[in-house]
């Protein structure tokens, strides 16, 4: 069932791709671009063979999926749990709720030079970066996925003594997995949005930073390369967050949609 | 990578971290650092995408230097943060680049210019250019671009000039979307531009590291004004550009004399202040150390 | 129904208002009643009459305006193990299996866990389920969901049981089943119980005694007894007897003058 | 009743700032910055004031806005017709949605080198990176929320003969627009978030330049005060895209959460 | 019920089957009867017995896998207008007033606003909600709710409607005042009515007909005639007969033996 509805989507992938680089090569050549500022199709494949082959994309992906995953694990729990609290607390979350909602539309590359200034440079930034961009949305959905948890758990909880910390444990959590999952989600996406502005602040490696390494020695088919990497490595980490979110759901025992 | 393991002490070897963007202004860098003659210091290089935020790194001090737009550096300072500029990055070395249907200056009227940051000696540049050719600064429609945009931009019209550092000018040039307008010097004559600007801290409190590693940088310099192909290898390491763009970007500049002279720096200074750019510009005793290029000699 | 023996629930002049848009509403009014152990009450009225702000607040699970509940001679302030409220949405966990759901209320007092589970299983077998407790909420029937609450209720050993409309998510066929197992169960257990409902056979079926509920502000109206011996006989003479009683009380009999109701 | 609502709003604000702001001049002062690196918050207060009363803000605040309007309607109307279109035809969308989630997670910042090739400068490149940014929230908020349409609207339009493009207008898109609401408010979040780093790209003017350009000349307390400005016009534009919802919403009749 | 005239609803030999895990699932099977201009027929059968798979067949919303449907001699193969259906959710649209909702089937052939607006009021005042017309659904009960579906019906003046359990989710009250109303409507307005249901006294109270289905696969068991003059008396001797033989056919009069059944 699950093979026969990835190889469908292999086979709408690949049909979807095939169109999109015929058209990529027909604006190519109907364009009339330089292919060192419009690459075509062939030489971008080319970019990538040579990024593969000398081990450059290997180098770079690690350093960015290590950096992602510190900072997205560290924001996603930080935020449940922070969230957990806060939406069964709504005094406190009335005085919290006006800062976040002011912090929130700020980019987090508008930071930078005082995420410079605490975090030097290096790995650290680009955590801090990912872990900005992650947390909001974690934080938001959680909270409002407590507040609105149906009250006949509450009142189960309630009339079965079921207090605090085993509430948040038990009942709560349980309950409003499947509206955080939602958020884990937005967040896997503008986390790794933010990952190669990220990684243009003072790194010296990854993905991020082989874009903006490429841009600047005028390399316009490496960009595109590394833009390809960035799509697949995000829609991959995505499906992983899909995958934990269905794990979770088939030990917690809700229908999978 | 690897801002961390700062002062292990002992007897490990300090490290020295140099911030750059890469651009043929910073090849004596590049050649210190591959000649790796220094003894009492590890070198470490930091590339970084855009001045902006090389400058974040070095005014919050996570390196000690950075070979850097002298202006930003007097900016820096004006705010009252402890750096001083110890040598040129380089001589000459930018070139006005413009789209083939512009023939002379007065033809840039009403057009879009494009420089690679407000704070450059660039931005200067071309403020003197049109002041000789009668023209305002307001006559054209200055835009900031990140250099890798700018040819492009030219490519599809939508700026018709830039002045930027190099590889940038060549790779129009070769591609033959654009020509050379003019030559730095053709404007103002010994144009001050990037510079090796360290933390003053760093200068004071580790004196002698500071004298070997601009020792070694002005011996880069004269090894760098070769130009030959073991340079060109040793830039390539640093800068990823055709074969072609580089030789045309070298010849555009000169490495053997990195002293910053107190006339080009004041000249610098005053219309830097014409521009409205600066209030009071760091003076030249203050700003400029050169303490270690003399005993470098 | 000796009135030596004190009532194991006293709910003694219960008054309850709301507030909407700045007006004091009156949803109860003056309610006392009694119950002694092991009666099974049932409370009828139409929908909006308050049926599940006055179970509500025998609960614990809302505060009275006026008046107090009293469970075995002490005030009911707040929710508690002693009397267990049944949902009609069954208000089982999902992300919980059968056996942990029913679990659930033993967790705190029963921390062995081989001994917790036979407890468990015992009352999921009570309730028909053997072979099923491993499967989730959403895997099983209504009917036999709404098992899963009542095993789970009956677990902890509660003094009362508080139903809401228990069975009118049901389809009447597995209501019908439900309420002759309630009734077995009951049997066995002597658990009293509380139950609201707007299902006239439901109330017949099962109770010993019928209050009658008014609404606008709700109020207890009547007062039926049944006399008839348990198990009943849905389509029996004497069955249909209160039914007609409970129709005139709701003017049910005669369909002309219906549309003169506020509906 | 939403007068008492908004009054406590601002009350709840207050306090929370109000603590935000103790906490900053604590870290200020004891963590000993230079001020030019960690402005206090009496700078920045200054920094406020002077962007105000020489009028930069305004024009600057203008500028941004009129291009985050024009980049986010667009983005949101095409978003919504195509999303409308291609929610009904599952076979079409298989194609298209591979092609989607690995563009999705690409920074639009990514494409800079490509938006200036075909866009330019000035204040297109600017409103096609919030385009880009807007587009696919409410592209899969669309195409989700018409795939699970309830099936009972079908039915009854079936049953009343109501067909094509009548069905999309009376049944569907009124049926989806509370779920279209919800990746309205992600794609506002997200496409300011980006006007910033779309400002970047070869802008002379608006809220991100203005920070790029308070950072240029070292004015860290002009960068925080940008940051505010953006934090406060990015809420604001929550708020407007929620009053739209509700508007919608008191038309089309839904309660209100 | 005169043989010589046609049928205006002929169900032939129809048979469904549902594909489940690559196995064929047979959900109906055989299903025959026919319905007679006005009459109203009610279908009897416990919950998955695929009752309403039967009436989205008639309806057309579905594909038999064998047999036919004939309405008034032709083929239906589509949902089409002159055969509404009536969901037990009441298929309102939430973003439509009463007014515009009771619109919707009209806009097609009656494009003056005014005409079209005068024939909606007028069945909106039919089913009793005169002066709700600018409310939205969700500031409407359930079962006024129902009564804007039952006029939406109405105002295209179908051949047949098909009702989907419509009053399973109202309380007991609501649903007699409205099983009422549907009578009264009815018989002014003749429109033959094809209602699903599992609610034995709904079935007995409203139609000309009963089909009793069994499931597994689906088919219909018995057809029981009700010779009771229209409107009847819930609570009246005669109906109490229909009830037992009903009860009887579905085990419900003996209590005990009541665990056999599979639920
Ligand atoms: N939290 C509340 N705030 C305001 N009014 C309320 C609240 N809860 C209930 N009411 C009102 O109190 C009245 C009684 O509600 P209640 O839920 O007890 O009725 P019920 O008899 O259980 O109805 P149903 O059969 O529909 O469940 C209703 O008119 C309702 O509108
Ligand atoms: N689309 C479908 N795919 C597979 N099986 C289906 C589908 N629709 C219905 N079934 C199955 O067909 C059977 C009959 O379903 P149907 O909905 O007609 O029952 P029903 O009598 O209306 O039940 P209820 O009283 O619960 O509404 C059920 O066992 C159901 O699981
Ligand atoms: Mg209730
Ligand atoms: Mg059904």
């Amino acid at each position: 069932m699950i093979m026969m509805k990835n190889s469908k989507f292999l086979i709408n992938a690949g049909i979807g791709f095939t169109i999109l680089i015929v058209i990529w090569q027909f604006i190519a050549e109907v364009g009339g671009y330089e292919s060192a500022l419009f690459p075509p199709p062939s030489k971008v494949w080319e970019g990538i063979l040579t990024l593969i082959s000398d081990g450059t994309l290997l180098t770079h992906l690690q350093v960015s999926l290590s950096r992602f995953i510190t900072g997205y694990l560290s924001a996603v729990i930080v935020a449940i749990a922070l969230g957990l609290i806060l939406g069964r607390i709504p005094l406190l979350w009335g005085v919290i709720d006006p800062i976040v909602q002011v912090l929130r539309p700020v980019s987090p590359i508008a930071w930078s030079p005082f995420i410079v200034l605490w975090f030097g440079i290096g790995d650290i930034p680009a955590i801090v970066i990912i872990f900005i961009a992650a947390f909001f949305p974690v934080l938001l959905s959680t909270v409002s996925a407590v507040r609105k948890v149906e009250n006949t758990y509450i009142k189960v909880a309630q009339n079965f003594g079921i207090k605090k910390l085993e509430l948040l444990r038990k009942i709560i959590l349980p309950a409003v997995f499947p509206y955080i999952a939602n958020g884990l989600h937005i967040a896997v996406g503008t986390a790794w949005i933010f990952l190669v502005s990220g990684e243009m602040v003072g790194s010296q490696s990854g993905l991020g930073y082989l874009i903006v390494d490429a841009r600047n020695s005028m390399r316009l088919d490496l960009v595109m390369a590394g833009i390809i990497f960035i799509g697949i490595a995000g829609l991959i980490l995505d499906k992983l967050v899909g995958l934990f979110e269905s794990w979770i759901n088939r030990i917690w025992g809700r229908q999978s949609a | 990578n690897g801002s961390e393991e700062e002062k292990s002490g002992g007897n490990e070897k300090r490290t020295i971290k140099i911030g750059y963007l890469p651009i043929t202004h910073a090849v004596p860098l590049f050649v210190e650092k591959e000649l790796g003659k220094y003894e009492n210091f590890d070198l470490e290089l930091i590339k970084f995408g855009s001045w902006t935020e090389l400058s974040d790194a070095l005014n919050t001090g996570r390196i000690d230097g950075a070979s850097m737009l002298i202006t930003l550096a007097m900016k820096a300072k004006e705010q009252g943060i402890d750096v001083n500029a110890v040598a040129l990055g380089h001589r000459d070395g930018n070139v006005v680049v413009v789209s083939k249907d512009i023939s002379n200056v007065a033809d840039l009227k009403g057009k879009s210019f494009a420089i690679p940051h407000k704070f450059s000696t660039q931005n200067v540049l071309l403020y003197q250019l049109l002041k000789q050719n009668g023209l305002k600064y307001e006559d054209v429609n200055v835009v900031e671009l990140p250099p890798a945009e700018m040819p492009a931009a030219l490519s599809e019209g939508r700026i018709s000039g830039y002045v930027v550092a190099e590889p940038f000018g060549a790779v129009s040039v070769s591609l033959e979307k654009g020509k050379v307008l003019y030559q730095d010097k053709d404007i103002w004559e010994n144009s001050i531009d990037c510079s090796l600007v360290l933390r003053s801290e760093f200068i004071e409190k580790e004196k002698e590291l500071a004298q070997e590693f601009v020792n070694y940088y002005i011996e880069a310099g004269h090894f760098a004004e070769q130009k030959d192909a073991q340079v060109k290898d040793m830039l390539l390491n640093y800068m990823k550009v055709d074969q072609n763009v580089l030789d045309l970007s070298l010849e555009w500049i000169s490495y053997d004399d990195l002293k910053i002279n107190r006339e080009d720096y004041e000249e610098l200074a005053s219309n830097l202040v014409e521009m409205g750019l600066f209030e009071s510009p760091p003076a030249y005793e203050d700003f400029v150390d050169h303490s270690l290029i003399e005993k470098a000699k | 129904m000796v009135l030596e023996q004190p009532a194991m629930i006293q709910v003694r002049q219960v008054s309850k208002n709301y507030k909407k848009n700045n007006q004091d509403i009156q949803v109860l009014k003056d309610i006392t009643f009694t119950v002694q152990k092991g009666e099974i009450i049932s409370i009828l009225g139409e929908s909006g009459c308050g049926k599940s702000t006055l179970l509500n607040i025998i609960g614990g699970f809302e505060k009275a305006t006026g008046g107090d509940v009293l469970l075995d001679g002490s005030k009911v302030n707040e929710p508690n193990r002693k009397c267990i409220m049944l949902f009609q949405n069954y208000g089982l966990l999902p992300w919980r299996t059968v056996l942990k759901n029913v679990e659930l209320g033993l967790e705190k007092n029963i921390k062995n866990r081989k001994e917790r589970k036979e407890r468990a299983l015992n009352y999921i077998q009570l309730v028909g389920l053997s072979g099923k407790e491993n499967m989730f909420p959403h895997e099983l029937s209504g009917g036999m969901q709404q098992r899963v609450g009542i095993a789970r209720a009956l677990a902890i050993q509660p003094e009362l049981i508080l139903l809401d409309e228990p069975f009118a998510a049901l389809d009447t066929f597995n209501r019908y089943y439900l309420q002759n197992e309630l009734l077995r169960i009951q049997e066995q257990e002597k658990t009293t119980m509380i139950l609201v409902t707007h299902d006239i056979d439901e109330a017949i079926y099962l109770s010993d005694r019928i209050f009658i509920m008014h609404q606008n502000p709700g109020r207890i109206h009547r007062e039926i007894k049944i006399h008839l011996t348990k198990p009943r006989d849905r389509s029996d003479g004497d069955f249909q007897h209160y039914r007609n009683i409970i129709f005139k009380e709701f003017h049910f009999n005669r369909p002309g003058n219906l549309l003169e109701f506020n509906i």
